[in-house]
């Protein structure tokens, strides 16, 4: 549909940043938004713009020109036909999947997918080590989002891929966090969908199921940007950010807000660009 | 409560998106319920289709409202203008009853007096009926208020920043400081506005204290 | 002058309130519409000032039909005291009081002189003048009904059982208040009550009504008592099962005047 | 638009009306919410409005709390029950029976304010004890405004049990929205919202029935909460 | 026979309704409380069946203190008509005037026969027993709350100003009414009125109030008008400025019974 803001966000030199509405993209977004601030770039924060399906449209329709994002999901939002789930696979075929008049930039190693995780209790006691092991665990059930269900890498992945059966899906919406955590120690669930760089998951000795068949996509972070915005100025400082961000780094960040101190994200942000002297 | 210290900015950036988009909505909903129930009071017919019609609309549940808005009217998708959009239909759906009731409540023997002394259509709507409707009024505007305050909270599940917010992102992190501090402030701005409510209503309405029992005489 | 030609009313539901009545109402003089519940008293009276449009018929006031005139200048000129007193709750006493002129465009200033000056007329006390109309007794707010209807100083005063609703002891001071004002502004009242002794008491005319606003009898008090136009009437005032016929008993020297039904009325005297 | 036919093929699509994810067993699970709500809310704030009503005692406090109650944002109760409990209803049940606390609450209270003061005194003074004032005088007169808050609470929990599925366990018709805005298929967000509208109609529906049914033969009551 | 020992009453708010009030009610006879707005008549009915507490004295049934006895079955004992009837809007006019025997436990069949008979010895005529209240004129609403207050054939009435709300002329039928009742009955009656024309028609003895529950004077109507206490009671009963001091003139041949307004009340005879 015409929609009346179109033309004149378009028009404005302003960046406006959006994100996902969970604190990892969150942080990122901050990332984004100080670093092109300290170079003089007129930026706007919309982080938390609710989930994809909200966002990638609020960026097509002109209310947002960037947004971080997670290479292996984008891309199986934007063409779900696609295939690729090695990295710079997906990156190429990015490139082609992005809407008219967007672009993606370059990928950093920084890396957050969904990973499935057990107890290491219930591990050793079905000898667990990758997710086809899983088929020896007749009934369990699984906690994840509520989109896990119908995605590709989700329940219907397992199925066809890994020839799981009699999967009980719970939903929880908390994108791996705290009630999903909880869910699994006390034995609500079996397995649980939990972002690889989810600090829980170390904390609490999970065993991570290996993926021996790539089900999950490489899920690097990428920020997606609308072409307009994206001078050379905007292009190198974003990049630079990418070459710096680390899966080890977003781990960290999670850490610090989902810890004890809750740190936002906007100061999350600030202490990782000053860290690695942006600021 | 550390937490509530480190982010006083973001808490308070919150609560003040929170306070423009309750009483926006609120504000708009009693004006334009106010001719609405007006009409439905004079025109029995009008009155049963204003009623089904907000009950219809009071049970479409909030977050589907708010997220297909813009498919339905073209707006943005972060636009706090569908939260507003939505609530707006809600305080409406709620108000119009009560505006309804309100006009419905002035005394028939008061009104037939007015236009025995010689007051006009108009003089007898605006002079009359709608002061006398002003304690019915006032109760749907705090109801409206009050609920109005606890709905916009929803709203950040559409990526609309106000003090839901703290909910939302609460969640991820476990945070149950910020939750409490969501709800607590919820609350608080709820009543601290129908608080007002209360006092516009004594300033405005400095007659309505024992109006019931000229009524219960009259009747 | 106000004067009633083969005036008849039938309500959207097709009921025949009032058919093919006449009177004729002398001015400066009061006179009393008298009947039970849903004769026709109030339709007769609001035809007036047109609250009420007759469906045959015309009322003319000075001879001058009521339904060529503008009905909101009509009503403001022509007071008229309602049942339950009327009064906009939302509203001061004075502003009450003040409603008509306010509304006919006299200034701020001159309808606070005239509308106190009217308090003061019908026997209130200025000092109620900014309380609201629930602050007041139901005998206070009578009064403020009257003095409202007397503040444009209309010639002629429409009251719908103004004193209905208060207390019997409350309703003689009233009446005699009303008796008092007459003699001295000697408007032309016409008064609307179903309470015979009430009639009697304040009216130069009496209407008796029966259903449907029909003409039982009309004439003066005395005249009614002493001829009694047929068995309603006597029945109506209570002449009927010697209610009204009295005898004098001797009780400790004084005479006292005993009703048919052996209840003390009175004390001879002269 | 393509939505409302998109939706109209999603509602009438028998895939979604068959088997656990169905339409009717979605709907039945919504219901159960619906109704335990209720009866658990009903058991808390009824006794609690009938004492209130009755005796006039604390029901300044009453209505401060009911306003503060009804301030309660119920997504915030939801999330932050639901970080201290495990998979299960609770937090539904903790969010849902404080929303339908408040009208039935008043309507109890109400509807035995409403009661005219001289019926009950006439009650008194005809030889009935407390219990038969209560039983036989004040609650059958209070009955349209008593039903009237059922029909109030449980209009709301409908629209709002939607919010269910924002925490781990329950499903009802908000899986539909929930669901469908995570995977942006709105089509089934726009028919998850129809269903919940049809529900809450006929719900309405029967409710105007026992309404009209028990106050037929009666003095007119005001029907306002 | 009841007493009133040295009876007060003070409410809650420090409000002396009723103080040092004495007072013996002969059985068998109707005694009324006459008095205006607030001065006690009701709050002084209701110590009775101990629908109000006296803070000070005692009030005695047949000697024996009220305060002694179940406020429950007391009141089932006591008949009570209420001002503006007080029925029950939910229950049928049979069902409300057997209220009291379903109560105490009669059965079904036994209050029904009891509730007709009742219904016919008010007047009301038995086809309105399946009626709600609401469809009733306020007349016959009044005769139920009568028919309610005898249907257990109580030795006590109490009349709280039972027919304040109903038209002059269903009044007098409705007094009418009483009287033959208690010709047939003799019931120990306590009536309340403010309107002393209605004092003095059912009352044996009356007793005049004034503010405070003050016995300004108890005695029979007509010793009441031959003899008043008090300038108070001159005033009350109308001896004042003339209210009740008649004259006679001659209208058409017909003695015209007139009062010192000049207003006509009535014809004398023999
Ligand atoms: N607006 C109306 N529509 C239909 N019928 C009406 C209307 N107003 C009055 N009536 C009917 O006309 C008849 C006369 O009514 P009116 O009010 O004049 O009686 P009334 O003598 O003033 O009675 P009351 O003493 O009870 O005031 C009644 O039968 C009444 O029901
Ligand atoms: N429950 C109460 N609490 C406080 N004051 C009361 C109460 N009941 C009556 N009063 C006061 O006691 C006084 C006597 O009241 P009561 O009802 O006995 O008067 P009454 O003579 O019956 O008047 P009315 O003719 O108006 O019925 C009044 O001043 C009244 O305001
Ligand atoms: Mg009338
Ligand atoms: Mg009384």
């Amino acid at each position: 549909g015409g929609d009346p803001t179109e033309g004149e966000a378009a028009a404005s030199d302003t960046i406006v940043v959006g994100s996902a509405s969970f604190p990892e993209a969150q942080i990122i977004a901050e990332i984004y938004v100080q670093a092109l601030d300290a170079e003089g770039i007129k930026v706007e924060s919309k982080t938390g713009s609710g989930p994809r399906e909200t966002y990638i449209p609020a960026l097509t329709n002109g209310e947002l020109d960037l947004v971080p994002e997670y290479s292996g999901n984008l891309l199986s939002y934007l063409d779900p036909e696609a295939t690729a789930t090695g990295p710079d696979e997906i990156v190429t075929a990015l490139a082609d999947a992005a809407p008219d008049g967007y672009e993606v930039l370059d990928p950093a190693p920084a890396e957050d997918k969904d990973s499935l995780n057990v107890t290491p209790e219930f591990a050793e006691a079905n000898g667990l080590t990758t997710i086809a092991d899983l088929s020896k665990v007749p009934g369990f059930s699984l906690g994840a989002n509520p989109e896990f269900a119908e995605r590709d890498y989700g329940i219907p992945g397992l199925e066809s891929v890994y020839g799981l059966t009699g999967i009980e899906f719970v939903s929880i919406p908390d994108g791996g966090g705290p009630e999903t955590l909880q869910s699994l120690l006390s034995g609500d669930i079996d397995v649980a969908d939990i972002y690889s760089t989810t600090p829980s998951i170390v904390e609490n000795d999970l065993v991570t199921l290996e993926d021996p068949e790539n089900l999950i996509a490489a899920q690097n972070i990428i920020p997606l940007i609308n072409s307009d915005k994206a001078t050379d100025e905007v292009k190198e400082i974003l990049n630079k950010v990418s070459a710096e961000l680390t899966t080890e780094d977003l781990l960290d960040l999670n850490a610090q807000n989902q810890g004890p101190d809750k740190t936002a994200p906007k100061d999350l942000a600030k202490q990782w660009l000053t860290d690695k002297g942006f600021l | 409560m550390r937490w509530i210290g480190n982010n006083t900015d973001l808490i308070l950036g919150y609560l003040a998106s929170h306070v423009w988009l309750s009483i926006v909505p609120t504000v708009l909903g009693f004006l334009l319920a106010l001719p609405i129930g007006w009409w439905a009071n004079r025109v029995p017919a009008v009155r049963g289709v204003v009623l089904s019609v907000g009950n219809v609309l009071y049970t479409i549940p909030s977050l589907a409202f708010i997220l297909i808005l813009p498919g339905v009217i073209g707006t943005g998708f972060l636009d706090p203008l569908n939260i507003v959009i939505a609530l707006t239909v809600y305080a409406v759906a709620v108000m119009a009853r009560f505006a309804s009731d309100g006009f419905a409540s002035v005394s028939p023997a008061v009104l037939d007096s007015a236009r025995a002394s010689g007051f006009g259509a108009a003089g007898l709507a605006l002079r009359v009926e709608l002061p006398l409707a002003g304690p019915v009024l006032l109760a749907g505007l705090r109801v409206v208020s009050v609920s109005t305050v606890s709905l916009v909270s929803v709203g950040a599940l559409a990526g609309v920043d106000n003090l839901g917010r703290l909910f939302t992102e609460g969640v991820f992190t476990g945070n149950t400081a910020e939750i409490l501090t969501g709800i607590v402030l919820v609350v608080a701005l709820a009543l601290v506005l129908d608080l007002l409510l209360v006092i516009a209503g004594r300033a405005l309405l400095p007659w309505s204290a024992g109006a019931r029992r000229v009524r219960g005489g009259v009747a | 002058m106000i004067e009633y030609r083969s005036v008849g009313k039938t309500f959207s539901g097709g009921n025949a309130a009032v058919a093919d009545f006449d009177l004729v109402i002398p001015s400066h003089t009061t006179t009393v519409f008298v009947g039970s519940s849903g004769c026709g008293k109030t339709t007769l009276l609001r035809m007036v000032n047109r609250m009420v449009e007759p469906t045959s018929g015309q009322v003319l006031i000075d001879d001058v039909d009521v339904a060529s005139r503008n009905p909101v200048e009509l009503r403001r000129s022509i007071g008229y005291v309602m049942q339950a007193s009327g009064l906009l709750p939302h509203r001061s006493v004075l502003d009450n009081v003040g409603t008509v002129l306010r509304l006919q465009g006299v200034s701020r200033a001159e309808t606070r002189r005239r509308s106190l000056e009217l308090m003061e007329t019908v026997g209130l006390d200025t000092a109620l003048a900014d309380r609201y109309p629930h602050q007041l007794s139901g005998g206070q707010q009578q009064r403020v009904g009257v003095a409202r209807a007397l503040v444009t100083d209309p010639n002629i005063l429409l009251m719908d059982e103004p004193f209905g609703a208060v207390d019997p002891i409350v309703r003689d001071e009233l009446q005699a208040e009303l008796l008092r004002l007459q003699r001295e502004l000697g408007k032309t009242i016409v008064f609307v009550t179903h309470d015979i002794d009430e009639a009697f008491l304040l009216g130069d005319q009496v209407v008796i009504l029966a259903k449907g606003g029909q003409r039982a009898q009309v004439g003066t008090p005395a005249d009614i008592l002493a001829a009694p136009a047929n068995d309603f009437v006597r029945s109506f005032v209570g002449l009927d099962k010697g209610g009204r016929e009295l005898h004098v008993e001797e009780r400790d020297g004084v005479q006292v005047v005993v009703d048919a039904q052996g209840r003390a009325t009175g004390v001879l005297k002269g | 638009m393509s939505v409302a036919s998109d939706s109209w093929d999603w509602l009438t699509d028998s895939a979604n009306w068959s088997g656990d994810a169905g339409i009717p067993h979605r709907t039945l699970e919504h219901l159960q919410y619906t109704g335990l709500t209720i009866a658990i809310a009903a058991v808390i704030a009824i006794p609690l409005g009938l004492y209130i009503g009755h005796t006039g005692r604390f029901r300044g406090l009453a209505v401060a709390s009911t306003g503060a109650l009804r301030a309660l944002p119920t997504l915030g109760v939801l999330t932050l029950v639901s970080l201290n409990t495990g998979i299960n209803l609770t937090a539904t049940l903790v969010a849902l029976v404080l929303l339908a606390i408040p009208p039935l609450l008043a309507g109890a209270y109400a509807g035995l304010e409403s009661v005219d003061p001289a019926t009950v005194d006439a009650a008194r003074a005809v030889g009935m004890t407390h219990w038969q004032v209560l039983w036989r005088v004040e609650v059958p007169l209070a009955f349209p405004l008593l039903v009237g808050g059922f029909r109030s609470a449980t209009l709301q929990v409908i629209a709002t049990a939607t919010i269910a599925p924002q925490v781990p366990g329950p499903g009802g018709l908000g899986v539909y929205l929930l669901g469908g805005l995570a995977v942006g298929d709105y089509p089934r967000v726009v028919g998850g919202a129809v269903i919940v509208i049809v529900l809450a109609l006929v719900v309405d529906l029967l409710f105007a029935v026992v309404q009209r049914l028990t106050t037929r033969r009666r003095v007119s009551t005001p029907d306002r909460v």
